[in-house]
């Protein structure tokens, strides 16, 4: 167990590397220069300044360094926790994702609150239910569920609920309220995968002989479903929790463009635009680190709710 | 006429009844023909038709002019004459809508294309190669997953530029990762069945064992798959030209037509709502089509 | 669709209900709610010499307070925290009586000191980050004179007409000493103090900014009936990119003001309108929203005849009233009108599609089969280079062009992209625009020895008219006399007319809807608002 | 019989209804069981036994519907009461040992737990006692260690465990019925022998009716009081076993006896002296290593074997015996750890896949499992043709007259040539594999459990064909069974295994009639019916 903890952290930091490394190697592909931006930004263009000028700028915004030293110099500062200064911020990342990370991770944290509630209830529903046009139309729900665009789904929410009925505030950070529409938005999409995938789960385990016998006992529907069905229908949800961060996270960029929301999503976004490459690199390592993470936590979930798999050698 | 008299005098002592070789799609009418008799899915199936009809020859589905536009009917609601009213330069949207199919299918066929060359490359070769090289890519694949797809997609896009190709190929290197995951999936299960040791032992080479048994039998998932994510491609289009990475104007994709309408949700609804529907009803009808015949194959 | 325009209709019912709604808890605090669109996102910064961002100027308006103000009606220079002033013969020095009863918010005095602190630093800035906007405005700054500690003299090393109106603008606004202590950066995320009505209390880049108001303000300029402290209590400003979002909080009362960047479209202004809010309006000072040419390397608008072909065929009326309204003003000159030495060129800007089709049959563009003109095999496709997204209007010039044969792609580009195209001269058509009430800002943009893209400017003219109009720019900043300026600037906007350097699209008109609750909203000079006039009350 | 019947069944019909179309599983089906008797219903596939299970269980599925007649299970009609009058019988009044053990056990819940669940429900609540009456369940069920098996998962035990752990839940309820539904096909045999002798003796001590479902002719002969043997949804005879074995009055059960294949070792002559054997396994061993274990694992030990043309030789054992890593050596699939392998005198230990391909088209393979040896996307044709494809011997005509004499060979009309294996019954993909392995003509034939999974008729039909080929082409073959009845019929030597070591090896009359190893012994004993003398075909 202890050796197999060690090597499965040793290849979530390897990913992490990855992920960073690629990233910051497809930002140092884009065409624009970062000098330029910066300067078009204070409302100037380059070719309007001298060669000493545009050196003194340079220097000013720490680009006068070659693409390797500045990738090696961010990736040790990085391991030290230090992610850097912001080109157009002017504040260091970290300052900026601690600004920014608890909004992002309270709507994310929230939405996947919410799309397990709704996925895991929907499927258990249609479960639940014998009668074939109701069971048939819920089974349909989720499709329609990852159909429709997050943005757009958003816009609409915030026109029925927020200007329509006036539940809950179309904008701001303040508050659970302002919270609820953009974490329902971001909740969609996951629930509707998590209610697909539980549905088949769910499909196949009412197909197993293990639910014969449960039901031979004398249990009623309810509790077979209760106590056998769930957990093993649930079993490939786990991975997918996993996968569904990496969503969430793209997800939130939508989502906090269209709600106004401060978070990480829309921050690495303009910071691509501008291309703000500690700030990108900040952001994409720290989501990948999420992602990273929340994988190794269902990984180490594994055993205990499926039995069948352990991390030690088997013994035949 | 002559197979049939060959046929009749090969057997011969018994007389053997005729046989001939089903054609290929004779087998798919026969596969299709029950799944056709569901009016969900040929509606799903219309709906998908329409929209790759739309792609290809948008002009038969429309007489107007798609890019003119005629201030004077700005923003006019959907009637007889604009079926889905009009935008806000007096363009006919339900043309726009037709003609941004061809955009929209481009790009999430592009995208999916690249996914599944890509996917099933990495798939194939990590399932069938095993060891080493399937850890490497696999961790390769892990890396392309913990990246999240938008921001990687953004990146991508800002990096070689904006329009179509840039976002398809965004969107399909973003949806690699689950094409690898499925094919090596289905190589590795496939590569343990009876038939695949068997082909081996009737002296099937590796190559042979893989283009003729492995990779059909493992087409199915993949397949799915492939429709599914053609749907999730469509929308990941529609959020990048949402951010404002979408096609050279006055063309427009299905994204561009939803978020350019979303100004006027309050004053003319349509504007947005009725490509957004579109939009839904050909995702739908992608998705179905990938249930109904996943389920079918079951 | 009746059911969705039922769902729609009981979604603006309840927004009628909510705007009309009196028990609203902004009432009884007077705080003003306004919702801007997005924030700056490239340059996140509310320090007043480096801000170009309009919205931030408005906020800077009302905290940090400058030397002279301009009379939106006249463009004359009026008093403020100067109360009299001389300017020498030789135009190079400006000697400025200040006000001695202003405070700064931080009980700081303002004196002759704090002027010369905020100018050196300035310029100390400027010499570090020769980019920064703020530089334009101190334009041949030499150095500042302490007469007595009411008296200052800013001296230039070089004559600069536009000098006393840059003294109006917030770039040139007076801090307290305490905030030139600070860095840069750290002015850029609020920490400003101002002899202002309001005190930033704190900005957040991105979700918006809480102004509150200073009790013991009392030196209000001409241009402000309040001459006290401000009736608001505090002023919530928010950045909403959302516009269909920003469009359903006004109609919902949670915002009071609604200004967007770009004017309001016919349908939303009417919707606003039946809900009772009134819209102001206010061209904005500067020039108007121009399409600049690449006349040069061989590139098709280097052929005059061309270049006056497009000048034609661009409908501008059908632009202003499509895009926006039928009241929307029509684009008539290269400035704004608000501009001073505004001189309108209408009928050199009407539209004559037959006239620009004459034009270019006559410089050997012949329609093809493709409905666009051809010549040599090459067809007649100007490249637009524009950032970050197109606009409805982009997409009318388009067809318009269309019209007459003309291939316009639309070519959308970040904007790290967009600054490269014009670096190097990659473009047909590009556009680019800077607010400030007087013609000098126009140097910012086509004359290249000042402006941010030298290359852009360059490109505007055929070699032969560079010279022409380098020499009406001199005239206008060396005159000191006002007659001088106009004749220099009115030649100035005829000569880039008649040359098509410039290709006016619409005029910037700023526009703002205000809640029936909103009293008194006025409009400053350059196209800012006075928020200390404002009153909150009942509709 | 004062006492009304435990079941009491009249008349029942019940049918599927299954994309639009109904099938009927049961027709117009009476019987009866008394308290304490134990009853065999036997059938084949689609008999509809295993419906006849569900329905006195009220356990239908959904598509399923009664169409007709009485299901009474003490006393209640079953057919027409509710579900909750349904759920009062199961587990108190009629409990399940369902078919498959392995699959049977919910695998996320301790053994344990499942069987607390059972007793809890029984006594309609949590009672102290209940860990100790857990204990003891699994101690009658004969499970060493209950302590410990309480605590383990269902993956931690053998399938005979498992078996046991069902047979505790199903006694837990203290019920009045146990159906056992094909209670030991999925386990060896002789594991298959001590649970049902164990659960023969529970019920007894009980008084517990048995209701046993079973294909398998033989073993209901041996357990059962009273016989109903099913085909189609009727009942085709209802007797006692001595009835049916020694004159039934029905074809069909008569059929399904004789198909069984009988223990009659063949008396054949050995192999010619002095030919050269085809293939010779010498002193073979073959071991694993395990992942965090320092010793390896032995599968197989000192295996030597000849196999001579035109003879069988049979490979036995149970589960984990190692019969399928002796077949897969001499394939060239697995390369033996020791020993030597050779094909026709040459020596082809340690080929490559290269190397021994042309010897594919000697030596071929007949798999286990029907159901996925041919590609579900493969025709007839193409999996029949596909070795002459890879070895590109024939092509156009003569490959369609090929594939049609091939399957005619293994007794298929021509016209199945274009049917997918979805299309085929169990026993026509079998041949169909046949063909297949016979396309390239070989010499030896290994056949790995051919007739498994297979209904006993069809096992029959095969075993017919397979003596028929060999006899027409003179093929030898290598036969891996668990099964002697059908070792029995074929093999002309034998070779027993267990675990990885060779027990007994020799002449098959030899073996089977004088077993050395008390091993052999227990195995034929095991066979059913073998126990019994009442087998006419036997002697």
């Amino acid at each position: 167990m202890k050796r197999y903890l060690i090597g499965r952290v040793g290849q979530a930091l390897l990913v992490l590397w990855g992920a960073y490394t690629i990233t910051y190697f497809i930002l140092y592909l884009l065409p624009g220069d970062t000098l330029a931006i910066m300067l078009s930004a204070s409302g100037m263009e380059a070719d309007g300044l001298s060669p000493e000028d545009l050196a003194k700028a340079r220097a000013y915004y720490g680009l006068d360094r070659g693409l390797f030293e500045q990738y090696f110099d961010l990736l040790w500062r990085a391991v030290h926790g230090d992610l850097g200064q912001s080109l157009s911020l002017g504040r260091p990342v970290t300052a900026l994702l601690a600004e920014r990370l608890p909004q992002t991770l309270a709507l994310a944290g929230l939405a996947i609150v919410l799309s397990l509630l709704g996925g895991v209830g929907l499927a258990y529903l249609t479960a639940y239910l014998q009668w074939r046009p109701l069971k048939t139309a819920l089974t349909r729900l989720p499709s329609l569920g990852f159909s429709v665009p997050v943005f757009w789904m958003g816009l609409l929410l915030i026109q029925v609920f927020a200007f329509g009925l006036g539940w809950f505030p179309a904008t701001g950070s303040q508050g659970f309220a302002s919270l609820v529409l953009p974490a329902v938005t971001l909740a969609i999409p996951s629930a509707a995968v998590y209610a697909q995938v539980l549905q088949r789960g769910f499909q196949g385990v009412w197909q197993e002989p293990y639910i014969a016998t449960a039901f031979a006992k004398g249990l009623s529907r309810a509790q077979v479903q209760a106590r056998h069905g769930l957990r093993n229908a649930a079993l490939p949800l786990l991975t997918l929790i996993g996968l569904q961060v990496g969503n969430t996270v793209s997800g939130a960029v939508l989502v906090e463009t269209i709600f106004s929301r401060n978070g990480v999503g829309r921050l690495a976004q303009e910071a691509v635009l501008r291309q703000d490459i500690p700030v990108v690199l900040a952001v994409v390592a720290v989501s990948a680190a999420a992602f990273v993470l929340v994988n190794l936590i269902v990984d180490l979930l594994y055993p205990w709710l499926d039995p069948r798999i352990a991390h030690t050698a088997k013994v035949s | 006429m002559t197979t049939d008299i060959r046929l009749y005098t090969a057997g011969d002592a018994a007389p053997v009844p005729a046989w001939k070789r089903r054609t290929r799609w004779q087998r798919l009418q026969q596969a299709v023909a029950p799944l056709l008799r569901r009016p969900g899915f040929s509606l799903a199936l219309l709906v998908v038709l329409f929209a790759l009809l739309a792609a290809l020859a948008p002009h038969w589905l429309s007489s107007f002019a798609p890019y003119a536009t005629s201030p004077a009917d700005k923003l006019s609601a959907p009637s007889a004459v604009h079926w889905f009213g009009t935008d806000e330069l007096g363009r006919d949207l339900y043309t726009r809508v037709v003609y941004g199919a061809r955009l929209s299918v481009q790009a999430a066929l592009l995208a999916v294309a690249i996914a599944l060359l890509g996917g099933l490359g990495i798939g194939v070769l990590a399932g069938f190669a095993g060891g080493r090289l399937d850890a490497a890519l696999m961790r390769l694949v892990d890396v392309l997953l913990a990246l999240p797809g938008l921001l990687l997609a953004l990146a991508i896009v800002t990096a070689i530029g904006f329009g179509t190709v840039p976002v398809a190929i965004a969107v399909g290197v973003g949806i690699i990762p689950g094409f690898a995951r499925t094919t090596r999936a289905e190589v590795l299960r496939i590569k343990t069945l009876p038939y695949v040791e068997a082909a081996r032992l009737g002296g099937a080479s590796w190559l042979r064992t893989l283009l003729r048994h492995v990779l059909p039998n493992a087409w199915g998932p993949v397949a799915v798959l492939a429709t599914l994510d053609f749907g999730a491609a469509i929308l990941a289009t529609a959020g990048l030209s949402f951010l404002g990475f979408g096609a050279a104007p006055p063309a427009a994709e299905w994204g561009t037509l939803i978020a350019s309408g979303r100004h006027f949700l309050i004053t003319a609804p349509w504007v947005s709502l009725l490509p957004g529907l579109f939009v839904v009803a050909v995702v739908f009808s992608l998705n179905h089509l990938a249930r109904s015949a996943e389920e079918h194959a079951r | 669709m009746p059911s969705l325009h039922r769902l729609f209709a009981i979604g603006a019912l309840a927004l009628a209900l909510n705007a009309c709604s009196p028990a609203d808890n902004n009432a009884a605090s007077k705080t003003l709610n306004i919702a801007f669109w997005g924030d700056n996102t490239t340059l996140v910064s509310v320090d007043p010499f480096q801000v170009y961002w309009l919205e931030h100027r408005v906020l800077l308006r009302n905290v940090a307070e400058s030397l002279t103000d301009q009379d939106p009606q006249t463009g004359r220079i009026i008093p403020w925290l100067a109360k009299s002033w001389e300017v020498g013969s030789d135009a190079l020095s400006y000697t400025f009586h200040l006000r001695q009863d202003v405070t700064f918010s931080n009980g700081e005095r303002f004196d002759a000191h704090a002027v010369k602190a905020a100018f050196d630093s300035n310029k100390a800035f400027a010499t570090q980050l020769p980019a920064t906007f703020g530089a334009t405005y101190l334009a041949g700054y030499d150095h500042a004179e302490v007469v007595d500690d009411f008296t200052v003299r800013l001296v230039l090393a070089r004559p600069n007409a536009g000098f006393l109106q840059a003294t109006s603008t917030t770039n040139l606004a007076i801090l307290a000493p305490a905030s030139y202590k600070l860095s840069a950066q750290e002015r850029s995320q609020g920490k400003i103090i101002g002899t202002g009505p309001f005190v930033l209390e704190h900005y957040t880049p991105e979700v918006g900014a809480r102004l509150v108001k200073r009790a013991d303000y009392a030196w209000a300029s001409a241009n402000v009936s309040n001459k006290g402290a401000a009736h608001l209590d505090a002023v919530e400003i928010s950045y909403i990119p959302e516009e269909s979002v920003r469009n359903g909080l006004f109609l919902q009362g949670k915002a009071d003001i609604l200004w967007p960047r770009n004017p309001f479209s016919e349908v939303d202004l009417k919707l606003f309108q039946s809900k009772g809010a009134t819209i102001q309006s206010r061209s904005l000072p500067g020039p108007a929203l121009n399409l600049y040419p690449n006349t040069r390397n061989n590139r098709l608008l280097g052929d005059r005849q061309v270049r006056l072909a497009l000048q034609k065929a661009i409908d501008r009326t059908s632009y202003a009233h499509t895009v926006y309204n039928a009241e929307f003003p029509v684009v008539s000159g290269v400035y704004d009108v608000t501009t001073p030495y505004f001189k309108a060129q209408a009928d050199k800007l009407a539209y004559d599609p037959k006239g620009a089709e004459q034009l270019l049959e006559a410089a050997g563009w012949h329609k093809g089969a493709d409905g666009y003109r051809h010549k040599d095999g090459q067809r007649l496709t100007l490249r637009y280079n524009l950032t970050p997204a197109e606009s409805a209007g982009d997409v009318l010039v388009q067809d318009q062009l269309r019209k007459v044969g003309i291939d316009l792609k639309l070519n959308v580009l970040t904007r790290a992209e967009w600054v490269a195209g014009n670096a190097s001269g990659n473009y047909d058509l590009t556009s680019t625009y800077m607010t400030r009430a007087d013609p000098i800002i126009l140097q910012t943009i086509l004359d290249p020895r000042a402006a941010n893209s030298a290359t852009l400017a360059t490109n505007s003219y055929e070699p032969q008219t560079l010279p022409k109009v380098q020499a009406l720019f001199d005239s206008g900043i060396t005159a000191t006399a006002d007659p001088q300026r106009a004749a220099a600037y009115g030649q100035l906007q005829d000569l880039l007319v008649d040359e098509a350097a410039a290709f006016p699209l619409y005029e910037r008109v700023w526009q703002a809807a205000t809640a029936p609750r909103v009293k008194d909203f006025r409009w400053t000079a350059e196209g800012f608002a006075f928020l200390s006039d404002i009153q909150v009350g009942q509709p | 019989m004062s006492q009304p019947p435990l079941i009491e069944v009249r008349d029942l019909s019940v049918s599927y209804r299954f994309a639009g179309q109904q099938t009927q599983a049961i027709r117009g089906l009476s019987f009866s069981l008394q308290q304490g008797e134990t009853l065999a219903i036997v059938g084949e596939s689609g008999s509809g036994k295993s419906t006849l299970a569900n329905a006195l269980l009220g356990l239908l599925p959904g598509n399923a519907h009664i169409d007709q007649g009485e299901l009474r299970v003490a006393g209640v009609d079953v057919a027409k009461a509710g579900e909750r009058a349904r759920r009062a019988l199961r587990g108190r009044t009629v409990a399940l040992v369902p078919q498959d053990p392995m699959v049977s056990l919910n695998p996320t819940l301790r053994v344990g737990q499942q069987i607390a669940e059972a007793l809890q429900l029984a006594h309609r609540r949590r009672y102290p006692a209940l860990d100790s009456e857990v204990l003891e369940l699994l101690a009658q069920v004969g499970l060493d260690e209950p302590a410990l098996r309480a605590r383990q998962y269902p993956h931690e035990l053998s399938g005979g465990m498992r078996q046991r752990v069902l047979i505790a839940i199903a006694l837990a309820g203290d019920p009045r019925l146990i159906i056992a539904d094909e209670p030991t096909s999925a386990l060896d045999v002789t594991v298959q022998r001590r649970i049902l002798d164990h659960l023969q003796r529970l019920v007894a001590e009980r008084g517990i009716s048995l209701l046993i479902i079973t294909h398998d002719l033989g073993m209901a002969c041996d357990r059962a009081d009273r016989l109903l043997v099913m085909k189609h949804g009727e009942l085709v005879e209802h007797a006692s076993p001595r009835q049916v074995l020694w004159g039934s009055q029905q074809p069909y059960t008569r059929d399904l006896l004789n198909a069984a294949p009988a223990f009659v070792p063949r008396r054949r002559p050995g192999p010619p002296a002095g030919q050269a054997p085809l293939l010779r396994l010498s002193n073979v061993g073959k071991r694993f290593a395990l992942p965090g274990q320092a010793a390896p694992f032995t599968a197989l030990h000192d295996l030597s074997l000849d196999v001579y043309a035109g003879q069988t030789l049979a490979i036995v054992g149970e589960s984990g015996s190692g019969k399928s890593t002796a077949l897969r050596i001499a394939l060239g699939l697995e390369a033996p750890s020791e020993g030597r392998v050779e094909f026709a005198g040459e020596d082809v230990t340690g080929y490559s896949w290269r190397a021994f391909r042309p010897l594919r088209r000697r030596i071929q393979l007949v798999q286990q499992n029907p159901f996925a040896a041919l590609d579900p996307r493969f025709t007839v044709f193409d999996s029949i043709v596909e070795p002459l494809v890879s070895f590109g011997l024939l092509k156009g005509e003569a490959l369609e007259q090929k594939a049609r004499d091939l399957i005619s060979r293994v007794q298929l009309p021509v016209q199945f040539l274009d049917r997918l294996p979805k299309e085929l019954s169990g026993g026509q993909r079998q041949r169909v594999a046949i063909a297949r392995a016979l396309a390239l003509e070989p010499e030896v034939l290994l056949l790995d459990e051919p007739v498994s999974a297979l209904d006993v008729s069809v096992q029959a039909q095969i075993l017919a064909l397979l003596e028929a080929l060999q006899r027409d082409l003179g093929i030898a073959y290598v036969l891996v069974s668990h099964d002697l009845a059908v070792v029995a019929s074929m093999a002309d030597q034998v070779l027993v295994l267990r675990r990885g070591e060779v027990v007994e090896q020799g002449a098959a009359l030899q073996v089977l009639s004088q077993p050395q190893s008390s091993y052999t012994r227990e195995l034929i004993a095991a066979i059913p019916g073998y126990s019994r003398s009442v087998l006419p075909v036997a002697v």
